[in-house]
């Protein structure tokens, strides 16, 4: 068999994957395109373990190894989703804004970037705080996490 | 002999070290700051007795190890006509305030307690000192350009803690501008360095002066000079550059005002001396008249700056800016007397200075504030001999005939009259004759801030602050007197001044007719105190119950910078043979 | 690898993958653009099967029972209760998909295309035969219980370490220190 | 012989560092009777070092003027890296006489201070800066390098400063030393710039060096140095334009007056001009501008002091103009007679100052409308402040005939011959006369109202006097008298008066006038008769201030028959003599009609509208004001303001523009953890892509 055939095919699952993962929002469905990604890699495992003869056959057990891992993960990555949502009570991830270094004033508009009187006060608010000196902590940091609910 | 500059290193750092084991407190800490740091500075002493005086040129009791061989960077120490009497500045300035912090009374951070360990945290700030030294008297001693920089560097870290943990109010901003401008002068001097290593391909500072710029073109060194005159200038500090120093003075405590003038200013200057003219003797002669402009331009506006501050410390570190203007112009003079002017002038600025913000920091623990308007006046009459000894000590920094303080604006001046050959004449008069009004502002700036604070009734004084020149203890004491007696003013009034009189009719008399509620609690606080003195032990309190004038603990702190400074007016001679020759050396002029 | 058959007259096996391998990728295509959750999980379940048939093609059988075992038989069910424990919307939801769409699509299109161009580039002329029985469970078995048996004993530990972090993070009655 | 002058200065010094350290040592104690003892050691350390210099200065005069002349001996050389400073002393005979003078001015003020300030808590710092006042100047007198001059000059200015403003209780007395070392800086640093000139021009800053070098110099080097040199000159000398100083100056105790105002500070700069004074004959255009600026400085302060209240402003406007007599000799080439003059002006003027240090101590108040008919009851001080007033005058016999007519003949030549030009001359020569009518006028003037006429004080409880140092309570600045109503306790006032003092209440109103309180106050007949007094009544000083006095007199009234052969000039110049004499008489006449008509009112009211200009000295001062120091000072706020909004202003602003930079990269920080996998994985591509392109 061609080795280009499944080296495609991966390929595209692979690729699939990615998109999955940057373009979902829903937290289970980028645990699944990750599934992808993983399964991508595995089939390519296989592929060059057949193409190569290995006698120790490393990419067919890596591939095992995989598959529990993936196992694994998915049963902790989901034990995550449900403390999240627990705390949360969403599993979008563009809400999920805890690293965001402005704090976000509501969820419905929390999309990609800020308001722009948001991130005017702040900014006032930053050359205030640093009037004296250069850079200072940036301010309203502290409040972000548990604020927004 | 040459273990000697090592142990100068090694010394204060061991100390420091040993602090990090928690072996004691309180006397004990004293003494180890005080052993360590008077070790180091009878150290200093022996470098200078085995320097001798005899007038020949060239490093002496050189320490030459490799450090990174390959980088050929090498660990090398000595010791000149230039940087001794700066490493002794340094050695005596840091035992001096260990001596200062080990005064009783006040409510400074920056004490060393007999007893427990307080919340100003001494500990941390002997270690911090102490480290600092090493940083300082490696940067005088360091021979090799990349060690220079390390030591320059270490400097700031110490000196930004002592300024963000035991400062003022706004500590951290002025400890953040402190450290970042001097970061982004270092950045720059750096480059200069690296820029000379690459030229030349070596960083021996020896072997560079020694070439006077031979192997690096005009442009060359021109470029190079201004890296490591702007990363110099940062730290002299040269107008417009300066204004971390008037932050960084106003919140920094006692101490770190001290060595802050006294010493980490210099080692601005030092570099010059050391390291962009003799190195660089071109490209000073192309940047030297815009170094001499900006130095001028900075007496003058340091002059005209300080007529209008409020602040006592900040006024003293504008002052700097002025007074390191003329050491700057004799650098950009470029000739023997000109550096042998500024060399003076380093020295005499920093046992000035130090002097100043000594008193000053008195006055500041005593009254509870800087501000001018809010000290009154009068303090002749409150407190003589501190006001004396800021007398004493504004007249040195004026630049007064017979202290230490005019000689090396005077020889600045003669620099700036006669120039190296090549720089214009024309302009260095006008340079000259700017400096020379900068001597009468600065007169003026002194005598009428002596003639706000010290002259005039001390009754005018804004009593309040004084409330916190006292422990804790007797700060609620007074705080309960002052409810007492504002409930019954009037009533209080007149007894209280009989007190005032019986207790002592020396100091400066209290006008009833302006008593009013605070005063009178002031009043009462003094003639409370003055009973209690007796048995708190105060040595230093004055009779008569008023806050204690100068205390045993500060007077040894102060007697031998006043010395110092009398003996160098007197005998300008001490410095000059020593720097002298050595000048003469590194401008290649015979 | 001069024996290299061509391209144009593929082998049954080679048909018999590329069908399964379009049937993967379609699934896999629905997984990320279906507008229902659970839909997303049973297609993810028709992908994966597929899967399981070309590792069968390529003689793997070993790893294709255990594809099917594990990943369709637990992970999908796993992600199935996982999207009922979190109430997630049963039927069409209009915002499955996040603002970064856009985006996601030109980056998954560019990697698309740089993996198949390097993969086409890399391995033109690769040639696998395939012979029967070199993926067996024996084959495997013995593999994994002679040269693997140190990873795989680590991979137990860490199953466990999974199993204990999973209880961990899902129970509400264990509090971390204050 | 340069030992013997190293210890004429040394002495003093040593003096000034025991009475500062030593006077309450070791206990530093103080209160009343550790005070007082303080005091007598301290005026035991003041008065001894003094006695021992003055002998000894007259020692080296009476060798250097009989016999050795010049000779020089250097201590050491100070290399500076360009020309080295040789410090050095030189004794000649116009040294040796000028130190005289001074020692024997500052033994007079010494010995006067101990009456005059008995009592007062500060009086060891007095006594002490009054030593090294004394050493400063005896240095500049006997400087043989122009640098170390330069030392001894400068920290004179600081002795002034620390001794005017020695009552800095006041600020008024503050401002007037603050002055004064100001205006004198200010000359100073001319002064030094002339130095550098010279010194650089000849090579060397020895004296003898520089003027034996100054033909080889050009012209305008010499004209430029002198130029910068007669500033400092003029600060020290108190000339026009920089004399403002001096009439504030008077705000120090009166004793100090004498000393700075007679003998020694302003002395120095004319000395210094004969010191260089082939320096100066090189330079035709300073002499000018010398020239002029002393005959604008002699009339107009002469007509200054015509019209001033306050006795001892009077004689420091009086003080200007004689110096301006100096300088105007200088001018016109005649340095041994401005040296006479200088002499004998330091006797005379510091028998007037100390004679109104008396008459102030006994009346209270420095103000003339506050005098009159002293004449019985301080007949020595009378007797003496009119030998001083006929000195001042210029009336034969007295010492200042002898000078001032030396001086005028100075100028009368130059008329003729000389380096000035004719135009500088002839108004050199015209301002001289018309001062002389001038200083016959307020000298007369001055003379009549304290001695003559009716009695307008009694006298003040000394206790009460503004001069105490520790008197804060009665001396409520400028308070017009009756107001303040004190109704507090009794105050630890000044130990003079005694302790049981205290113990006197104040019936009455016990105000005094101020001593620098300008307007003229109306007379105090009736407020002090309440108080009680310890004298009881009018009556001499005490011996201490007496007898200087006394001893000042002597030179004052005798030192011009010596001094016709210390001059060079063979003998008195009848003509000249003649007409100097008749105009002072002249101006002394029109003040005495005017005064007899009405002996109680002042006779400058002839002055109709130009008293006011005059009393204010032509607004000098009001104009130097908004001149220099207002502009200062709203340049100093400008600069302030600028340091802080524009220098530092950019400092803060790159902070905060790196601030708002950061403030644009963090907006893509918006937690979207899809949005950061996306642009890492677009970093991965680009990498990728990049690595295969480029690679």
């Amino acid at each position: 068999m061609h080795v280009v055939y499944p080296a495609v095919v991966s390929a595209l699952l692979f690729s699939i994957g990615v998109y999955g993962v940057l373009a979902r929002r829903n937290t289970i469905l980028v645990l699944m395109s990750v599934e992808l990604m993983l399964n991508a890699v595995n089939l390519n495992l296989v592929v060059f373990d057949v193409w190569l003869r290995d006698r120790l056959h490393s990419g067919q057990v890596l591939t095992l190894f995989v598959i529990v891992i993936a196992a694994a993960e998915v049963g902790l990555g989901l034990a995550i989703i449900l403390a999240l949502y627990r705390n949360r009570a969403t599993v979008d991830l563009d809400r999920l804004r805890a690293l965001a270094e402005f704090p976000v004033p509501s969820p419905e508009d929390a999309d990609d970037h800020l308001p722009e009187n948001a991130t005017e006060e702040t900014a006032g608010q930053a050359s205030r705080a640093s009037a004296a000196t250069g850079p200072t902590r940036p301010p309203g940091r502290d409040d972000t996490p548990e604020a927004t609910p | 002999m040459s273990w000697v500059l090592v142990a100068l290193l090694v010394v204060p750092l061991a100390g420091a070290l040993m602090l990090l084991v928690p072996y004691g407190k309180g006397r004990l800490l004293r003494a180890h700051a005080l052993t360590v740091s008077g070790v180091t500075f009878a150290l200093s002493l022996v470098a200078a007795v085995a320097y001798g005086s005899d007038g020949a040129v060239g490093m002496r009791l050189v320490t030459d190890l490799a450090w990174v061989p390959w980088l050929n960077l090498r660990f090398h120490l000595g010791v000149d006509g230039v940087s001794l009497p700066l490493v002794v500045l340094t050695t005596l300035l840091t035992f001096l305030c260990f001596v200062y912090m080990c005064r009783e009374g006040g409510n400074g951070p920056d004490r060393l307690p007999r007893g427990e360990l307080g919340p100003g945290r001494p500990r941390a700030l002997v270690f911090t000192l102490l480290l600092l030294e090493v940083g300082v008297v490696g940067t005088f001693l360091a021979l090799d350009l990349l060690l220079f920089f390390v030591f320059f560097e270490v400097v700031l870290i110490p000196m930004y803690f002592v300024i963000a943990i035991w400062g003022g109010h706004a500590r951290r901003a002025a400890a953040n501008k402190f450290i970042l401008y001097t970061l982004l002068g270092s950045v720059v001097l750096l480059i200069g360095l690296l820029f000379v290593w690459a030229r030349t391909g070596t960083l021996d500072m020896v072997a560079l002066a020694s070439a006077h710029g031979a192997g690096m073109p005009r442009s060359a060194q021109t470029l190079a000079f201004v890296a490591i005159g702007v990363g110099l200038a940062v730290k002299t500090p040269m107008w417009p550059l300066h204004t971390w120093l008037p932050a960084a003075h106003t919140e920094a405590p006692t101490v770190g005002s001290v060595l802050l003038a006294g010493v980490l200013l210099k080692m601005g200057t030092y570099g010059f001396a050391r390291i962009a003219i003799p190195i660089l003797p071109e490209g000073a002669a192309a940047v030297a008249p815009w170094l001499g402009a900006f130095a001028v331009i900075g007496i003058v506006y340091g002059c005209l700056a300080c007529l209008a501050q409020r602040d006592l410390k900040r006024m003293i570190a504008y002052s700097s800016i002025g007074h390191m203007g003329f050491v700057l112009l004799g650098f950009a003079t470029l000739t023997p007397v000109g550096l042998n002017a500024a060399l003076f002038g380093n020295i005499a600025h920093g046992l000035i200075t130090a002097l100043l913000f000594f008193v000053v920091g008195g006055i500041k623990e005593r009254y509870g504030t800087a501000d001018i308007p809010a000290l009154g006046g009068g303090m002749l009459a409150r407190l003589p001999h501190l006001a004396s000894l800021l007398t004493f000590a504004c007249v040195a920094s004026l630049g007064l005939p017979g202290l230490a303080g005019f000689w090396g604006e005077m020889l600045a001046l003669l620099g700036a009259f006669d120039p190296a050959p090549g720089l214009s004449r024309p302009l260095f008069l006008t340079f000259m004759v700017l400096g020379g009004i900068g001597t009468v502002l600065t007169a003026a700036y002194f005598l009428v801030m002596l003639s706000r604070v010290t002259h005039g009734r001390p009754t005018e004084t804004v009593h309040a602050p004084l409330l916190a020149a006292v422990g804790p203890a007797e700060t609620r004491e007074a705080v309960a007197a002052a409810e007492r007696v504002t409930e019954k003013v009037t009533a209080d009034a007149e007894q209280v001044v009989e007190e005032t009189m019986a207790g002592g009719e020396d100091s400066g008399p209290v006008d009833t007719a302006v008593v009013d509620d605070t005063g009178g609690a002031m009043a009462r606080r003094d003639t409370e105190g003055a009973r209690g003195s007796d048995s708190s032990g105060g040595g230093g309190r004055a009779r008569g119950g008023r806050v204690r004038d100068v205390t045993p603990h500060e007077l040894a702190a102060w007697v031998p910078l006043v010395v110092l400074i009398l003996l160098f007016g007197l005998w300008p001679k001490a410095l000059l043979s020593l720097t002298d020759p050595v000048v003469h050396g590194l401008l290649g002029a015979p | 690898m001069t024996d290299v058959p061509s391209y144009l007259s593929p082998t049954g096996q080679e048909i018999v993958f590329l069908l399964l391998g379009v049937v993967a990728v379609g699934a896999a295509l629905l997984v990320v653009t279906t507008r229902q959750l659970v839909h997303a999980a049973l297609w993810l379940v028709v992908c994966l099967g597929a899967l399981a048939g070309c590792y069968l093609v390529l003689t793997a059988e070993f790893v294709a029972w255990v594809q099917v075992l594990i990943y369709v038989g637990a992970v999908v069910v796993l992600l199935l209760f996982g999207i009922m424990l979190t109430r997630a919307p049963i039927g069409r939801a209009a915002d499955l998909d996040s603002r970064n769409r856009p985006v996601a699509a030109v980056v998954a299109t560019a990697t698309a295309i740089v993996l198949v161009t390097v993969v086409i580039d890399g391995f033109r002329t690769a040639y696998a035969p395939l012979e029967p029985g070199g993926g067996s469970a024996r084959e495997i078995g013995s593999s994994v219980f002679r040269t693997w048996v140190l990873p795989f004993e680590v991979l137990s530990v860490l199953l466990l370490a999974a199993l204990v972090g999973a209880i961990v993070l899902s129970r509400t009655d264990i509090r971390g220190r204050r | 012989m340069i030992a013997v002058t190293a210890a004429v200065i040394l002495l003093p010094f040593l003096a000034a560092v025991a009475g500062l350290l030593g006077s309450r040592f070791p206990r530093g104690a103080r209160g009343g009777a550790a005070d007082l003892a303080a005091n007598r050691r301290a005026a035991l350390i003041a008065i001894v070092p003094a006695v021992l210099s003055m002998l000894l200065a007259l020692w080296t005069a009476y060798v250097s003027l009989t016999g050795t002349g010049v000779s020089t001996g250097t201590l050491d050389v100070i290399p500076t890296g360009s020309l080295p400073i040789s410090v050095g002393l030189l004794v000649d005979p116009l040294a040796a006489s000028v130190a005289v003078l001074v020692t024997v001015v500052a033994l007079a003020v010494q010995v006067y201070s101990v009456g005059y300030l008995a009592g007062d808590r500060r009086y060891p710092s007095y006594s002490a800066f009054i030593s090294l006042f004394t050493s400063a100047m005896l240095l500049v007198v006997h400087a043989a390098d122009l640098l170390v001059l330069y030392v001894g000059w400068e920290v004179m200015g600081l002795c002034s400063y620390l001794l005017i403003g020695h009552w800095w209780e006041d600020r008024a007395n503050s401002r007037a030393a603050v002055k004064a070392f100001l205006v004198t800086r200010i000359g100073d640093v001319g002064f030094l710039f002339g130095i550098f000139v010279l010194g650089m021009a000849a090579g060397s800053f020895r004296i003898a060096d520089v003027i034996s070098q100054v033909p080889q110099m050009s012209s305008g080097t010499v004209v430029t140095a002198t130029l910068l040199l007669l500033a400092g000159v003029a600060g020290k000398s108190a000339q026009v334009p920089l004399h403002t100083w001096l009439p504030d100056a008077m705000a120090g105790p009166t004793p100090i007056s004498a000393l700075i105002h007679a003998a020694t500070m302003v002395a120095a700069g004319i000395f210094l001009v004969a010191r260089l004074h082939p320096v100066f004959a090189g330079a035709g255009p300073t002499l000018d501008v010398l020239a002029v600026a002393a005959a604008l400085g002699m009339l107009g302060a002469a007509l200054a002091a015509l019209a001033q209240d306050d006795l001892k402003r009077v004689l420091a406007y009086s003080t200007i103009s004689q110096l301006a007599y100096m300088a105007g000799a200088l001018a016109a080439g005649a340095d041994g007679a401005a040296i006479l003059h200088l002499i004998t002006h330091g006797a005379f003027k510091a028998l007037l100052f100390l004679c109104a240090g008396i008459v102030i101590h006994t009346v209270g108040s420095n103000l003339m409308s506050a005098m009159g008919g002293l004449r019985g009851r301080l007949p020595i001080t009378f007797v003496t402040m009119t030998v001083g007033f006929a000195a001042l005058m210029g009336l034969p016999p007295v010492s200042g005939f002898f000078s001032k007519d030396e001086v005028l003949v100075s100028m009368e030549r130059a008329l003729a011959a000389g380096p000035l030009t004719d135009a500088a001359a002839l108004l050199l020569y015209g301002c001289a006369l018309a001062t002389v009518a001038v200083t016959g006028a307020y000298a007369t003037r001055a003379w009549l109202r304290t001695f003559f006429g009716e009695r307008r004080a009694v006298p003040l409880p000394e206790s009460a006097t503004p001069h105490t140092g520790l008197a804060k309570s009665a001396t409520t600045p400028g308070f017009p008298e009756s107001t303040t109503p004190h109704t507090d306790a009794p105050e630890p006032a000044s130990p003079r008066a005694g302790l049981s003092e205290l113990a006197t209440p104040h019936t009455g109103p016990s105000v005094t006038a101020h001593t620098d309180s300008p307007e003229p106050t109306t007379p105090h007949t009736d407020l002090f008769g309440s108080a009680p007094s310890r004298t009881g009544g009018l009556r001499e000083a005490p011996a201490t201030m007496l007898w200087p006095v006394i001893v000042l007199a002597v030179p004052t009234l005798l030192l011009g028959f010596t001094g016709v052969g210390f001059a060079g000039a063979a003998d008195v110049h009848w003509g000249t003599a003649a007409l100097s004499v008749l105009l002072a008489l002249l101006g002394a006449a029109v003040v005495y009609v005017v005064w007899r008509g009405a002996p109680l009112a002042d006779p400058a009211r002839v002055l109709g509208p130009f008293r006011v200009p005059l009393e204010r000295a032509f607004y000098v001062d009001s104009l130097y004001r908004a001149l220099f120091v207002l502009p200062v000072l709203h340049l100093a706020r400008l600069v302030a303001r600028t340091d802080d909004r524009v220098i530092d202003g950019a400092v803060r602003g790159s902070g905060r523009a790196t601030l708002s930079l950061s403030g644009l990269v963090r907006l893509t920080q918006n937690g979207n953890a899809q949005l950061y996998v996306t642009a890492v994985l677009a970093g991965v591509l680009l990498l990728a892509v990049g690595a295969v392109v480029l690679g």
